[in-house]
């Protein structure tokens, strides 16, 4: 774009407002060249609100101008979708004239500096995303990562967020349905936490984020706006450190109560038809919200922050601007339904204040107290930070790692899986998931603990399926087999339930960009994202990219986690994963090839990262998917459950261990000869092949389920029988044989996490 | 000998306090209509044996500073009081 | 049909679920909102859980003051039923229309799962369509459900058999530490009760096991809890 | 006369403080093991126009018995001072 000043853009410095200096131009994380850029377009230095404007908008938070060019490469198209990437949550179709909205963001700086408030507002930001869009948020999910928990400060970190996920979603009266938790050294001292929501809306109420009509006017609605959270666009767009602790934004916190009224609000404005647009105000507050609504609509606001409601008195417009304050919307609307718009707020006791109103003339005008200290040419605000294509290239070490073997020296496959169950990456979340109400708004059918929750759409027949996933260890090791990875996990753990995967929404958490051996991993894991999506007909559908996720200890591992949401057109079909009855027949669909790289065998019991993880064969996934969806569909399988971390043997052990809330775990009598013979016995039980899933079915569909999966192509073997209560958990291989007393692992894999955190609250 | 300590942790000023602006609408709604400025945070007592109030009063503190107050969002206040 | 008004605080979030509930019992359920003082009528009035008010002070601390809840009392008092549930039951504490108190869960920390109940008192309007001592499986979701009350309350509360519900006595079935796992109770004429388990969760078979809907099938037909003498309704 | 009043209120003794003993055994934990009988209750701060001490803690000790403290539960304990 050419960078000729614009005439007639003149601002005044806001009294006592320091002057722009290039160290002042540093702090705001602003280079040479996006400066430079700033003062053509102006024709002249900035002031300081309009620098602190610009560095919000031109932060990696908001601007994404590392990651843009590798954006553009995601499938985002399909007759499913109702609104793809650019809006606050994507929309697909459902049935009988419903869509589902969804969107997963990160929060994880905040959770740094504080865990619990950190996390709570994480939750409120994600829930605003999606009523934003008229849905009324059904389910949340979240996925989380901290270091190991033998060390108190993780302890700490994990504790508080899981409080703060909890008491925010709980309050607003949100159901959890799943998601995930990981621990791995790459994350001490910066704590992932991704919060996902979905939700539900008639597709005539849908609503876009776009200020239009020269002369209407903008209001925001509900909470003052304090010196909170200033600078946290900017904040999460850097790395961890003592001059970053020293900078830290004043603590965002939440009000889970507000954000109920405020929801209720939205949602009876929207549906009022009163307003012409309503959009959440999220990271850099009142400037992006007020900015990007009139950049969709082509038009020009003027904002007069001396009008917005403030907690504090003496608030700056450079500081009102910029304040993260949360549970505020902006709403456009006519003037003529001013007063209408109080009412509704009114009853759900919030105010709506008029603060401005849209222009003609393209610019983003703020005055203050009728002097104006900020007059930005709109659309180049948004669309003109500097875009770029940093060097990428794979890190030696990597390469090494891959090539890499454990240490020698085996474990009896009986104490692996003992060990295995009791790791916190793969033991039980319900300690976890026990914080978080599951079961209100009473549409809950399959809830956490299971490969994907489900929940009704009321008044329907159907369901949808929601799942978060990605195993960063497989990233680690080789960032494109595993974003395909993180996908066909995703895409299983849906179809397990018997739903049909419609579509992606995903958190891109990775280190500083500007390092070529972080940005190969971002770039491997898009295109592998990007073809697995393409081959299951998912497309993306938005999502959130966090770069900088590096403390001293240095960047954390590739974590791009994967929000999915399925379609099951009869919720009566959906499939559990545990074992249901003593004699049903146990199925193991797909090939096994006792690939251990990147294993969490490897990693649990050796402590070794390392070795070429599976390459991910996309057809197989789909096929598999396939067997799943038409086995539920033909009321075929009590249960089915995906082969994920732990591979074969621990998906058997935790379907025979039951759910969460089982009165007792099963045995099973399974013979594996005939199985992978050739394959030495710790790659059967723990190689993580992808494209497996155990299911279980009466013994007379046996038949009709080998012919469902000859069909599909995918391989199909009957390992034997789901024993009762008090039998073992009993694997057969040629002569050898293996035995676990299901009862004992199942306290193994309940109690793992509760063991290490017993009444612990250690901060240091 | 021995010593009860007092502690009020409260929400630093400048942060919002959610409680506290629920409860003074509920307080006015109720006809205290002048109360202002309410903030709620803890109030935590203990006892401890120190030499003498200037040692309980050290050891309280780093209590506060280890766990029991929230240094990036609140501050305290300590009384002490020989038993 | 029976009028059911289920009353709307700021922060409530069963409403819906408690009037979905109730109308599929098959009766006449409408809301009514935390700042109006008439009941519009209601035969029966039920107080959904949620976070009212946010739960900030103490839960129902702030809720019980609101006009609705005027009405509320004068209702209860003339013999209509009431069934708090969850927040309900904690603004029926706070309103001293029940005894005792709601407190934090001797864990401190949230808890969401299933529970196992036993009804103990079925002389009551919500709970005369079940067997003395039938098992449900309820869930519970809440945060300060630790039931506590004085000796003398307590011994009253046994004594007169007003313990609607109890956790089951098996080890750790108790959620929250309640005292005499106590999970619900009512008061002597038998109209309010107020319970910490979410029965309009459980009131679908669609969703699974519809353990909770005898509590609504009984306001819809109060015929059935006509034997008890208490059941009073306006 | 304006006034600032510091309201404590605590769980009525002998009741179970589940915060307070955990709070108690995290500081044994910590090394601060001579803590003891430790209670965790709120403390709310307000401010008030009143003629004088007197009147201003009355209408504080109206605030409590009406919303601030659960007679059933909790005892409170109130200072006021002048601003
Ligand atoms: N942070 C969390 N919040 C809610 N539920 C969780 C969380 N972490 C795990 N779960 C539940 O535990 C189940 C098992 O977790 P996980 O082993 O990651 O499953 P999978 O390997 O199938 O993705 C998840 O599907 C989810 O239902
Ligand atoms: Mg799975």
């Amino acid at each position: 774009m050419p960078e000729t000043a614009v005439a007639g853009t003149s601002a005044h410095p806001f009294e006592g407002e320091r002057a722009v200096t290039p160290e002042v131009v540093r702090e705001h994380n602003l280079n040479d060249l996006e400066y430079g850029r700033i003062v053509a377009m102006l024709g002249r230095t900035p002031t300081l609100t309009e620098l602190g404007v610009f560095s919000a908008l031109w932060s990696e938070h908001c601007s994404y101008k590392h990651s843009k060019p590798v954006l553009r490469t995601f499938p985002t198209e399909g007759p499913q979708v109702v609104q793809g990437p650019g809006e606050n949550a994507g929309v697909l179709r459902l049935p009988d004239g419903w869509a589902v909205a969804f969107k997963v963001e990160s929060h994880n700086h905040p959770s740094a500096v504080e865990p619990y408030q950190g996390a709570a507002t994480g939750v409120g930001g994600i829930l605003r995303d999606v009523f934003t869009m008229g849905a009324r948020p059904v389910a949340l999910l979240n996925s989380l990562r901290f270091g190991p928990l033998d060390v108190p400060r993780n302890r700490y970190l994990f504790a508080g967020v899981v409080r703060g996920v909890g008491d925010y979603g709980n309050c607003v009266g949100v159901p959890t349905l799943g998601g995930e938790v990981g621990f791995a050294p790459g994350y001490t001292g910066n704590p992932l936490v991704n919060a996902m929501c979905v939700g539900l809306l008639r597709e005539d109420d849908l609503i876009r984020a776009k200020a239009e009509g020269v002369g209407n006017v903008l209001l925001v609605v509900g909470a003052r706006t304090g010196r909170d959270g200033i600078h946290g666009a900017s904040f999460a767009s850097e790395e961890l450190s003592e001059a970053s602790e020293a900078r830290r934004p004043q603590v965002q916190v939440g009000d889970p109560f507000t954000e109920k009224l405020l929801l209720e609000a939205s949602l009876e404005l929207i549906t009022s038809g009163m307003i012409v647009g309503i959009q959440d105000m999220g990271a850099a507050g009142l400037t992006s919200s007020s900015a990007e609504m009139a950049a969709r609509g082509g038009v020009g606001v003027e904002i007069d922050t001396s009008l917005v409601p403030t907690r504090e008195p003496g608030m700056t417009p450079y500081e009102i601007l910029l304040s993260e304050s949360q549970e505020r919307m902006l709403v456009v609307a006519e003037p003529a339904r001013v007063g209408a718009i109080k009412a509704i707020c009114e009853k759900w006791e919030l105010t709506a204040t008029p603060i401005g109103h849209v222009t003609d003339d393209g610019l983003f005008r703020v005055k203050h107290d009728g002097v104006v200290v900020a007059a930005i040419p709109g659309q180049r605000l948004v669309e003109d930070c500097p875009i770029y294509e940093p060097e990428a290239a794979e890190s030696e070490d990597v390469r090494a790692l891959r090539a890499a073997a454990p240490p020698a020296g085996g474990i009896e496959p009986k104490e692996a899986l003992e060990r295995l169950l009791d790791a916190p990456n793969i033991a039980s979340k319900r300690w976890v998931y026990e914080q978080y109400d599951s079961t209100v708004q009473a549409s809950t059918v399959l809830g956490p603990g299971g490969d994907a929750g489900v929940i009704m759409v009321p008044g329907t027949q159907f369901g949808i399926a929601v799942t978060l996933d990605c195993n960063s260890r497989l990233l680690a090791l080789d960032p494109y087999e595993g974003g395909k990875a993180a996908v066909a996990e995703a895409a299983r753990n849906i179809a397990c339930t018997g739903a049909r995967p419609l579509g992606i929404t995903d958190c891109l958490n990775f280190g500083n960009p500007e390092k070529p051996e972080v940005f190969f991993q971002f770039r491997e894991a898009c295109r592998g994202i990007a073809e697995a999506c393409e081959a299951f007909e998912t497309p993306v559908t938005g999502g959130n990219v966090s770069f900088y996720n590096e403390s001293p200890t240095g960047a954390v591992d590739p974590t791009p986690t994967i929000g999915m949401v399925g379609l099951i057109e009869d919720a009566s079909r959906r499939v559990p994963s545990h074992f249901g009855a003593e004699g049903d027949a146990v199925l193991l669909l797909g090939a096994t090839r006792g690939v251990l790289g990147g294993s969490a065998y490897w990693a649990e019991l050796h402590d070794f990262v390392g070795g070429a993880p599976a390459a991910v064969d996309l057809e197989a996934e789909h096929a598999l998917q396939e067997v799943l969806i038409a086995g539920s569909r033909d009321r075929l399988f009590r249960s089915a459950h995906d082969c994920s971390e732990g591979g074969l043997m621990v998906a058997l052990a935790e379907a025979a261990i039951g759910g969460p809330y089982a009165e007792r775990a099963l045995g099973a009598s399974l013979d594996l000869s005939g199985y992978g013979d050739d394959l030495p016995i710790e790659g059967l039980l723990f190689g993580e092949d992808g494209a497996r899933a155990v299911v279980t079915c009466r013994p007379d569909l046996v038949e009709r389920v080998t012919a469902l999966a000859a069909r599909k192509g995918v391989p199909c073997f009957r390992a034997g029988t789901v024993a009762g209560p008090g039998a073992p958990l009993a694997v057969r291989r040629g002569g050898a044989a293996i035995q676990w007393d299901p009862v004992a692992l199942r306290t193994t894999y309940f109690d793992a996490i509760p063991r290490r955190m017993r009444d612990d609250r250690d901060r240091s | 000998m021995t010593y009860r300590v007092h502690v009020r942790v409260m929400p630093r000023g400048g942060l919002l306090d959610p409680q506290g602006q629920a409860v003074e609408h509920a307080l006015s709604s109720l006809g205290f209509g002048g109360a202002r400025d309410v903030r709620i945070g803890r109030a935590i007592e203990l006892e401890l044996d120190a030499p003498g109030p200037g040692e309980a009063e050290q050891r309280a503190r780093e209590m506060c500073d280890r766990l029991l107050a929230n240094p990036v969002t609140e501050d305290y206040e300590l009384e002490v009081e020989a038993r | 049909m029976q009028r059911v008004a289920i009353i709307r605080f700021p922060g409530s979030n069963c409403d819906e679920d408690t009037l979905r509930a109730a109308a599929r019992a098959g009766t006449d359920a409408y809301y009514v909102w935390h700042r109006d003082t008439d009941l519009k009528g209601a035969d029966v009035v039920l107080i959904p859980g949620g976070f009212s008010y946010g739960d900030y002070l103490r839960a129902g601390a702030i809720a019980r003051f609101s006009p609705a809840m005027a009405a509320v009392q004068r209702h209860a008092a003339e013999g209509g039923g009431v069934l708090g549930i969850c927040n309900g039951f904690q603004i029926l504490c706070e309103a001293h229309l029940l005894p005792g108190a709601l407190m934090r869960n001797a864990r401190l920390t949230f808890v969401s799962k299933p529970a196992l109940v036993t009804v103990e008192n079925t002389r009551t309007l919500f709970t005369a369509g079940f067997e003395p001592g039938a098992p449900l499986r309820l869930p519970v979701a809440h945060g300060d459900g630790r039931y506590v009350a004085d000796a003398e309350t307590l011994a009253r509360l046994e004594g007169e058999g007003l313990v609607v519900l109890r956790y089951a006595r098996s080890e750790d079935a108790n959620p929250n530490g309640s005292m005499n796992d106590i999970a619900g109770i009512a008061n002597p004429e038998g109209n309010v009760v107020g319970i910490m388990p979410h029965p309009e969760r459980a009131a679908d078979p669609a969703l699974g096991p519809a353990d909770g809907a005898p509590f609504f099938t009984a306001i819809a037909a109060p015929a059935a809890a006509a034997s008890t003498p208490n059941a009073a309704t306006t």
